[in-house]
This record gives structure tokens, sequence and C-alpha cells, in this order.
């Protein structure tokens, strides 16, 4: 039933790498299961060695699944792909180098879509680091795969401003006050997708992109809720789950960590397959996602037999 | 003048926050205090600098235990901060942004800032294990359920739950573990995080108002000071 | 007068080249004009004043063009005119020259702006002469309306005078931007400022309730009157924790997270911490408070060392009890993490808000074998706390126990305002979804905030 | 001990070497300056593995690792915060020869002078540095909490209150069409009615349950009680759910480090 579900390339070494990591793995939690059973301790630092493989192995040895988007994260797709060409898209990436594993793949999906919707997409981010790691996207995705689009023209990076909520405050009503130029002092009067917009309120559709404070409940306290401006959030999947109560009618869609990603990334490619040699991480990135949530449950299930067992004991006694 | 002068700056700066919001000719004034606010984080920004500078000067000088890492702080504090504020090798020279691929800031930033942070959150990857194995119990009715919510989410957020139970027909679909994730995650979930949400929402209104008013002082500090 | 006619003469020779090169342009327009044809106008064009702001904004409406999303399906954009008269033009001018003007120049230019900024609304008067329509803006298909806003700063360029007569025009264009059918024109429409927002009624109906509650109940409080609260299973523990650490002859550790001292959660920690203080000084067991904030840390110190006084001993209060570590998240954990191994405190109390090192401190706490007691209002937090720790205080928990603990009227009256605001969610959501069934659209109207 | 700590330092100092040297071979084809570039992955990696090193236990790589990430950190938010909003938004708006130097356009206004208050209560918040005048810095501070209070007051009290409140009033019946259709399909799609009236009664009475476990002031007793309890465990499948939740969110940043180890170090994916 597993090799239906795994696509294996034929390369025999990555077959063998996978089968001995599965093995190991089994072997170590059978192990585990033993000692937890006699009421041993096992030291923690084992359990962190079997993280440590769990994750390591499905990299060095890909495995790869197939997803279908849900309905949570279909709306934010489908929101971006019905908008017309041109439309103003605002992205903000409101996330430091320590979430980046996980929202990068999202943020680069979802730049990727509007950009080949034709879009006139505005990054910005509430993050002294997010600006380094935008200028790293832009470099990557904007200016590497689509180099025919022009800076203040089809996109334009406003970069970071102190002041987190404060910043939203303003912008909210006026881009100018608070983006007198954009990162390269380029002033925003003189390029062409801000001709016709003033304030948020002038965007066709806004998506914050994050996984902290301030993110993306900021922007619906602070912006969402006071346009009248669609908003779509793609999230780490610690907030993900605290954001729910904000869908469907403050947030239309929801994408929460690399599953979430990885959906987006399915129905991107699935729409336009000539992405997907552009990479999938987030797909990518399920493999290692399963192997280490089955060790995980494992360990869950081992946790609790040794403490009913143990609990019968003290009875017996 | 030490604790007068601050209660009235907060209620005036909270009553035009909280006014501007309904009486929109007030609206300019409220983005102007905002635009305050951020160039104030900024001065925030300094202060935190200041701070570190100053503790580690002191722990070199007294000889505090470990002083020799804060050569190593202040090393990459004075390196970094050079870096940032002279625009060292930008390409763009003064005009450009400071982030700019090439530039000394945006090199440190990429080879040591970003491995560092990074590696720091992905530590925690390790504790979620280590917790799910030692503390993840089915201790009493509570925990059962906790731990049982947690199971069908861990199983239906990955391929796995498809493959177990995906064949069950479609009309019984919420049956299908994903399907069960989806809708915990819809229902239950949502409606846990509401009450939270308005619990902690009215908490946060109660102390704001409270603030305001000048009834809660306890961020002004002690009274000699 | 030479230098001026040579200019006139170049502008006409200029003109004629031009026409010439669009007459031979235009059988390539006919062609154009030929596979495309004219769409069909917009219809039911309103201007109106921007609603629930301080005016300089005006709000456009329209019914799409019938070729638009059906029909020839060929419109692929509106374009917005507004009538200006040539006016404006002197004006830019003039501000163009300020820009470039410095010293007595500059300001005797601002006289002449100030001066003509007042004349905008008689100068609208001329329509439709002494003017022209220009393009202001653009919507793509499919969008049935567009705001026209301008600032209210007059030194601006894009000042748009209040009380002035403005007239609209919408045109559908097509691929080929010479295609285009212009709607009939809208107009006069003046922009004014509102004095109240009343899209946000129902958010000032609770401003006004919510105020009054806390006011009234605050009051009540300080008064005398007993108000009752609930015990917590968590703090009823502290007691618990603090005699077992005495038994043992272990410290108590009390860490008050990442929070500033403008954090709800940290504020309602220092009652807490306050009441944990008086009982180790009681039982004289040892206290050890780390840090992160400097301003914390001056504030805890405060509140540890009142509440020795409190329990009457003042000399066993010392500096050290209180201090600070650092002020980087991890290095914070680290720190912390090592004083768990090495001093094996009996309990842990973790209150205020907490970030990703909430897990790193309650396994790290476990394994040192103490028992842990948490409280945040950090949401996300709170699985790691439950899974890993005793007793945990879920949210506004956090805030009840400072006000439980602390016997304080504020935080007691303010309780109960909060409790009242609840029952009352309890009771609109149980009439709102009588409504939503029986579709009683009225009701959840009420509650809807625009703008 | 001195002797195992040196042989260890030694060690690790051999290694990340030989680590430079052949990472600059295997880029000598690609990169220039392939010796730099060599050192900077090299260094980046040797960073990651001395803060893993922390799992194992506290030791001097990682506090050497932690405490360069103090220092960075700091000064990072301060170039940021000087080149975006006082070079970007402040200057601008007070000197016409600042902007010119700094080359951002400048923004006369004629109530400009008003820009230089953030300056003095950001002077006065920088006085905390000084035990004598730090007394100053609360009048910045109260102005932070005031702006703060002020605006969470109203927009809490509309985005996380009314708007939940009001999301709240839900249909009791979804397009009812009769008992036969309403258990003849469990699916999760829009034809599934059972599910959809289930979701909404488990919304409805899930967010009034976990209120009242919220009430303070009164006694948990009799249908308040038992509604407290369904309220505390609605509440537990909310923890359960989001530390499931969360696994993935965590277990996401680990790949990212060891993808950065075997790709960008070790070369051993592509």
């Amino acid at each position: 039933m597993l090799d239906a579900a795994f696509s294996i390339p034929l390369v025999a070494l990555s077959d063998i790498g996978r089968v001995i990591s599965l093995m190991f793995i089994g072997a170590g939690l059978l192990w585990i299961l033993i000692r937890s059973l006699r009421a041993k301790e096992v030291d923690r630092r084992i359990v962190f060695l079997f993280i440590f493989i769990a994750v390591a192995a499905p990299i060095l040895f890909p495995i790869t699944f197939q997803e279908r988007a849900t309905l949570i994260v279909r709306k934010v797709f489908d929101k971006v792909e019905s908008l017309p060409a041109g439309s103003k898209v605002l992205l903000a990436f409101d996330f430091d180098p320590a979430m980046a594993p996980e929202v990068q793949p999202m943020a680069d999906a979802i730049s990727r879509h509007c950009l080949t919707k034709g879009h006139n997409v505005i990054f910005m981010t509430l993050w002294a680091t997010g600006q380094a790691l935008l200028t790293q996207s832009l470099e990557r995705v904007v200016k590497g795969e689509f180099p025919e689009n022009r800076d203040g023209v089809d996109y334009i990076n406003l970069g970071f401003k102190a002041g987190n909520e404060n910043v939203l405050n303003i912008i909210v009503t006026d881009f100018r006050m608070m983006f007198p130029t954009d990162v390269n002092g380029v002033p925003l009067d003189s390029t062409s997708i801000f001709d016709d917009v003033r304030s948020c309120k002038d965007l066709d559709l806004i998506i914050s992109i994050g996984g902290g404070k301030p993110g993306v409940k900021e922007w619906v306290l602070y912006v969402g809720d006071r346009v009248n401006v669609p908003m779509g959030a793609g999230v780490a999947a610690v907030v993900a789950p605290q954001l729910y109560p904000y869908y469907p009618k403050q947030l239309l869609g929801l994408l929460g960590g690399v599953k979430g990603a990885a959906e987006y990334e399915s129905e991107l490619v699935r729409q336009y397959p000539h992405l997907e040699e552009r990479g999938t991480p987030g797909l990518r990135m399920m493999g290692p996602q399963t192997l280490a949530h089955m060790v995980i449950m494992a360990f869950i299930v081992i946790g609790n037999i040794s403490f009913f067992i143990s609990r019968r004991r003290e009875r017996k006694r | 003048m030490k604790r007068q002068v601050p209660i009235i700056i907060t209620f005036l700066i909270g009553m035009i926050m909280i006014f501007s919001f309904f009486i929109p000719p007030l609206e300019g004034l409220e983005q102007t205090c905002s635009l305050f606010f951020d160039v104030i984080a900024v001065f925030a920004f300094f202060l935190g600098g200041g701070n570190l500078m100053r503790i580690h000067v002191n722990k070199l000088r007294r000889r505090k235990k470990d002083w020799g890492f804060s050569i190593v702080t202040l090393g990459g504090f004075f390196i970094m901060l050079a870096a940032g504020l002279l625009k060292i090798g930008n390409p763009g020279g003064i005009a450009a942004s400071p982030t700019t691929e090439g530039s000394l800031l945006q090199e440190i930033f990429t080879y040591v800032f970003l491995p560092l942070q990074s590696t720091m959150y992905a530590l925690l990857a390790f504790f979620v294990a280590s917790a799910s194995y030692r503390a993840f119990r089915a201790k009493n009715r509570e925990a059962t359920i906790l731990l049982i919510a947690a199971f069908v989410i861990l199983l239906g957020r990955t391929p796995f739950g498809m493959l177990l139970t995906g064949w069950i027909p479609e009309s019984f679909s919420v049956l299908q573990v994903p399907n069960m994730a989806i809708w915990i995650m819809n229902s239950p979930n949502l409606a846990g995080q509401r009450a939270i949400m308005i619990g902690i929402g009215l908490g946060v209104i109660s102390m704001s108002l409270r603030l305001i008013l000048g009834i809660e002082r306890t961020y002004l500090g002690d009274e000699s000071a | 007068m030479k230098y001026k006619s040579l200019v006139i003469l170049l502008f006409i020779f200029c003109a004629f080249t031009l026409s010439a090169a669009q007459e031979d342009a235009a059988p390539v327009d006919t062609v154009q004009v030929d596979s495309i044809l004219p769409p069909a106008p917009v219809s039911m064009l309103t201007a109106k004043d921007g609603e629930n702001d301080h005016g300089h904004s005006i709000t456009l409406r329209w019914a799409l063009s019938a070729d638009d999303g059906a029909g020839q399906n060929s419109v692929l954009s509106y374009d917005v005119f507004r009538w200006v008269p040539f006016f404006m033009d002197t004006l830019q001018s003039i501000g163009d020259s300020l820009d470039a003007a410095e010293g007595a120049v500059a300001e005797q230019l601002r006289k002449r702006r100030d001066q003509a900024v007042v004349m905008i609304p008689q100068v609208h008067k001329s329509y439709p002469e002494q003017g022209e329509w220009r393009k202001i803006g653009t919507a793509l298909s499919g969008q049935a309306s567009f705001n026209d806003v301008g600032v209210k700063e007059r030194e601006s360029r894009d000042y748009m005078a209040d009380h002035t007569d403005y007239y609209y025009r919408v045109d559908a264009v097509t691929a080929d931007s010479t295609v285009r059918t212009a709607s009939e024109v809208v107009g006069p429409v003046q922009s004014y400022g509102q004095l109240f927002n009343t899209g946000r009624i129902p958010v000032f109906v609770a401003v006004i309730v919510f105020g009054f509650l806390t006011i009234f109940f605050v009051v009540r409080a300080k008064m005398g009157t007993e108000l009752y609260v609930r015990p917590l299973a968590g703090i009823e523990a502290v007691d618990d924790a603090i005699g077992r650490a005495t038994e043992m002859g272990k410290p108590i550790l009390y860490v008050l997270g990442l929070g500033t001292a403008a954090d709800i959660g940290t504020i309602a920690s220092f009652t807490i911490l306050g009441r944990v203080a008086k009982r180790v000084a009681e039982y004289q067991t040892k206290l050890i408070v780390p840090c992160y904030d400097p301003i914390v840390m001056t504030v805890a110190q405060e509140t540890v060392k009142a509440a020795y006084l409190d329990a009457g001993r003042p000399d066993d209060y010392y500096e050290d009890i209180v201090y600070f570590v650092t002020q980087s998240q991890f290095a914070y954990v680290a720190a912390v993490n090592g004083t768990m191994l090495r001093e094996l405190p009996a309990t842990n109390m973790y209150m205020g808000v907490f970030y990703a090192e909430s897990l790193i401190l309650a396994e790290t706490g476990a394994l040192a074998g103490s028992i842990q007691i948490a409280g945040t209002d950090q949401v996300a937090q709170l699985p790691f706390f439950i899974v890993a720790c005793d007793y945990t205080l879920i949210g506004e928990e956090l805030y009840a126990a400072s006000a439980y603990l602390g016997r304080e009227p504020i935080l007691l009256g303010s309780l109960k305002a909060q409790d009242y605001a609840k029952a009352a969610v309890i009771i609109l959501a149980a009439l709102g979804l009588l409504a939503a069934s029986l579709n009683w659209t009225a009701f959840i109207n009420l509650f809807s905030v625009t703008s | 001990m001195r002797r195992s700590t040196i042989i260890v330092m030694a060690m690790v100092f051999g290694l990340f070497i030989l680590s430079w040297i052949f990472r600059s071979t295997s880029l000598a084809s690609v990169q220039e300056h392939y010796l730099i570039g060599g050192l900077k992955v090299t260094f980046s990696a040797f960073l990651t593995l001395a803060i893993l090193s922390f799992l194992y236990k506290d030791n001097p790589f990682y506090k050497f690792a932690e405490h360069l990430f103090v220092g960075i950190s700091a000064a990072f938010w301060m170039s940021m915060g000087f080149w975006t909003t006082i070079v970007g938004n402040l200057i601008p708006r007070l000197s016409r020869s600042l902007s010119e130097f700094f080359q951002v356009p400048y923004q006369p206004g004629s109530y400009n002078f008003v820009y230089f208050i953030p300056v003095i209560l950001g002077i006065m918040l920088l006085m905390r540095l000084s035990s004598k005048y730090g007394w100053f810095a609360r009048w910045p501070l109260a102005f932070i909490v005031g702006t703060f209070a002020g605006l969470n007051f109203v927009r809490y009290l509309r985005s996380d209150f009314i708007e939940q409140v009001s999301a709240t009033f839900v249909p009791l019946l979804v397009n009812w069409q009769g008992v036969g259709h309403f258990i003849s399909n469990f699916s999760l799609s829009a034809s599934g009615q059972f599910v959809a009236i289930v979701g909404n009664w488990v919304i409805f009475l899930g967010v009034i349950c976990g209120i009242i476990y919220f009430f303070f002031s009164k006694e948990h007793k009799g249908a308040f009680g038992a509604a407290s309890r369904v309220g505390i465990w609605i509440l537990m499948i909310t923890f359960g759910a989001s530390f499931g939740y969360t696994v993935m969110g965590r277990i996401s940043l680990l790949v990212g480090r060891i993808t950065f180890l075997f790709r960008d170090w070790l070369n051993l994916i592509s």
C-alpha cells in the first residue's frame, strides 16, 4: 500500500536509502517501545536524534506526495485567479528568517501566481528582517523569473517601516504619508503602479504572509476590517488555528503552514503546468513532514502505552 | 512632573486615537500621532542597542562570568552597525535600499543572521517531539480529548491520513481523516478560538480603558525613581 | 521678440507635422475600428460625496456596460474623467515654481498659491466653458465604482477642494483605446466632510456601554461592595506549591515572560508575582525571578520588595531576587534553562507573555522535576503549556487570577464589567441564531460595521 | 578538562578549515571569489551546527553563536530603523539640506515643525540609559502606551468583539430539504447538509459554552457548571488541534535548516 503512494523515481540508490532509513527508524521506535515497557527512561537526546533522522532521511532520498487543495486554500487561489490582469495586489512579507522555511514557499507561490496573471504587485513588510528576505525573494522570483516585468510599473517594493500597527493605521488612508518613496528612493508619485492608488481602499486584494506579531491579525484589525477590500492570508502553522474565527467573514481564505503552501503549489501547477520547473518547495517539504509526523504519532502512542502499563502496575501494588 | 505628565499624555493620546475613529475630521491628527509613534519606535531600537552596549561593556569592565563572549557580541554589533549605517559595499550608493543585494549588510544577514535565527527556531522541532513523547498522556478526560484531537489533526494533515481512510465513499467523506481534521479546524476549533478571542479581546479592551483613564499605572514603575 | 516669434514658428511647424503624421496613420486606425465596434456605454452613473470621511472625495457608481463580461465582451477598462478648469494649470505651475524657489520669492509664490486655492470653487462654476475633460483614473472591467480621493492639505498637488461643483464622465474602453464610448455627464456634485462616521455606530454604542459598565462596577467595588470571583485551579495550586518548596528546601522560579511593562499579560503577572512573593517571604523560601526586559525588572523589583515588606520580613529581601538576564529571546531561554537545571526549583511559574520559547522552558522544567504552573494570553503558546505543565491559566484566566489574588476593587470591578459583556454576547448570539434561522436581517444588520 | 577542551576546539577548527577548502574548490568553477564564497557557506554551516549543539548541552560554541546573534540583530534593527523611518519619513519633513544629502525628496509643509515632537520624545526615551534622568523616558513610554491603548480599544472592540459576535449568527438549519436528505449525505461538500448543520450547532454551542467557562464572577454549579464543563472540552479540542497543527510548522523550520546543510554546504542534494 505504501508503494502505491510513494512516487518512486527510478534511482536504485535512493530506493535503498529510503528502505534503510525507514527500517532504521522502525527498529529504533521498537527499541524505545521496549524500553518504555520496561519503565526505563529514554534520554531525550535519543528522541532528538530520532526526529533528526526522520526529517533528514526524506530530504536525502526525496519522497513526494500528491496534494489536493482544501477549500480554505482554494479560496485564496481562486481569488487571485479570478481578478482581471492589471489588478492591484498588495503582498505583505511579515516574517523573519525564523519562520521563512515555513512561509517562504507560499510567498513565492503567490508572487508567481500574481505575476503570471499579470497583476500589479505591491510588496511591503512590517519586519526589519523581512526587508532583507524580501530582497532575496525579489531577486529570485520577480527579477529572476519575470525579467520582462518593470519595477514601478508591474511591481514595486516599498520595503520596511518601523512602527508595526501604526504603519498599517496610516496606509489604510494614505500610502504616501508612510511611504513617500519606494525602497530605492523613487517617489511613489513617479511610479505608474501608484497612479490610482492612494490608500489601501484602492487595492483589489491584500494578502498578508506572516506568522508573528505584527502579522495577519494586525492586518485584519487595522486594515482588512476597515476597507472593503478582500483579504487573504498565509501564515505559519503556529498562528493558523487562532485565525480561523476570522474566516470566512474577515479573511477570505487562509494558507496554514507548509501544507497550505503545498496545496497552493499543487493548484498552481495544475493550472499552469509550466511553473512546475520553477520549483515546488512546499510539496517537496511534505515528504519529511509526513515521516516526522509519523514518528511523533508513534511517540505519542508509545508514551501512552507505557503510561497505562505503569498505571496498571501501580494499581496492582 | 514625573507621574502626572505621563498620565496626562496617555489620556490625551488615547482619547485622540479613540475619537478619531468616529470623527472623520480628527483622522489627520490620528495619522500624525501614528507617524510620531513610528519615529519613536526607531528610537526604541536605538535604546535596545544602547542597552546592549551598556550591559556588555559593564560585563567586560567587571570581568563578570563569560565576559569573553561579550567581546563577540560587541564585535558583531559594531561590524553590523557600520555595515548598516554607512551602507558599506552597497552597489547603489547612499540612495539605494540598505538591503540591496551585494551590500555588506545583506551579506551578513544572509550568511550570519539568517542561519543563526532560523536554527534557533529549528530547535523547537526537537522539543515538540520530546513533549509529545513525555507529556502527551491520557491522564484524565480533558487530556484524552486533547490527545484525540491532536492525533486526528496530525494524521489528517499528512498524506498518510488519506492513505488509511481513502476507501470511505464520498457520501461519508467526513469520516475520512483529512476531512475530519478540516471539520475539527472549522467547527470546534473555530468555536474555542472565538471564545478565547472574545475573552482576551475584552481583557485588552478593559485594560486599555484603565490605562487611558489613568487607573492602571503599573507601567510607570515605582514611585520614587 | 525675435525669440518669441521663432518659438511660435517652431510650434506651428510641429503642429503641421503632427497632423500630417496623424493623417498618415488614419487608415490603419479605421481598419481597427472596423474590427471592434464601440461598446455600450455605462448607465446609471451616479456621483456622491464619499461617505463617512473628512471630505475631499467623491464616489462614482455605475451599472456595467452591456459589453462588459457579456454582449461583445469588448470592454477592457473604464476611464474616469473629471471636468477640470484651465485655472488648475495655473495653480499647478505656481506649485512647480514654488518647488524650485527659495527665500522671499518662495514666500511670494506661497501667498499667490493661497489666494489661488480659494478661487477653486468659483472657477468650477464656469462649466462647461474655460476647461476640459481630463482622465483622472481607471477602473478595470467588472468594476462598477471609483473613488476620486484628493488630499486635504492645500499645499499638496492632489488637493481636492470641498464645496466645489465637480462633473464626471466614464468611458467604456476596448482593447483599442481609441474605440470607446462616453457616458452621460454627471454633476454638479460637491464633496464635504462628515462630523460623525455613521458606519461605525455599533462600535460607538459598544464603547459607551462598555465604558459605562467598567466605570460603574469599579466605582461600586471601591465603595465596598463585595464582588465574587470563582477560584482558579492554577492559583489554588500556587499555595500548595510554595508549601512543597519549603518542605523540600528548594527555590521557586518565577518567569515573567518576554512582554514589556505595557503588555496586559505582564501587568497581570506583576500582581500574581506580588502574591507569590508575599507567601514566599512568609514561608522563608528562596525566590528567583530572571527578567527579560529592563523596565519589567525594575517594576518586578518594586513589587517583590513591597511584598516582603507586607509579609513583615523586609530584612529577607535582597536585590538579586529579581535580576536582569538579557534582551534576546533564546539567550534568555538558555540562561533560564541553566538556572533550572542547576537550582532544580521545586516549582516553576511562567506567567505573562510568552512566544516560541514556551515549550523549551516547560520541557526543561519537566526534566528538572519541578511542578509547573503556567499562564499566558498568547493563544498560540497555550497548547504547549497545557501539554507540558501541571496547571495552566488559559488566556483571560490570567487576567482574572490577578484580580482574584490582588483583590483590588479596580480589577474586580472591571472583571465584573467583562462578565456582563460576556453575558451580552451569549444573549446576542442566541438572538442572532434565531434571526439567522428566520432570515430576520434587520437584527443582523444592526451589528454590521461598514467603513 | 582543559586539555579536552583544547582538543575539541582544535578539532572543530580543523574541520572548519577542511570544509572551507572543500567548499571553495567545488565553487571554483562557478564563482569568481570562490575562496570568500566557500568561507561564507562554511561559516553559516558552522553557526547552524553550533546552535544545534545546544540540544546536547549548553557549550561554548553555542554561546559564541548566540552572543554573535544578539549583537548583530540589535545593530540590524537599528540600521533598518535609521534608513527606512528616520531618513525615509522624518528627515524629508525636517530639513531640506539633510534631505539633499541623503538624496530623499524633500516634503515641504507649513506644520512640519511638529515633527520635532517625536524627535524630542525619542531622545527622552534614550535618557533611560542614564540612571539620573531615566524618569524622562516615562513621557515617550506614556505616548506609546496611550497610542496602543487608544488604537486597541476601538479595534479590538470592533474586530474581536462585535465582528465575532455577529459571525456567530449562524442559521440552525442550512437549506433544509427534509429529514431523508439530511441523513443521507455525510460529505464535507456543500451538499452535505448533516455536516454543515452540525458544524453550525457546534460553533454556536461551543462559543457559548466556551464563554461560560470564562465567567469569573459566578460559581460554576448546576446547568451553568455543566455548560462550563462542555466549554473546557471545546477548549481542549481547540488546543489539541492547535498542537497537532503546529507540529508541522516546527518541523518545517528543521527541514529548512537541514536542507541548507545538505544542499548549500555538503552539496549532497541539488
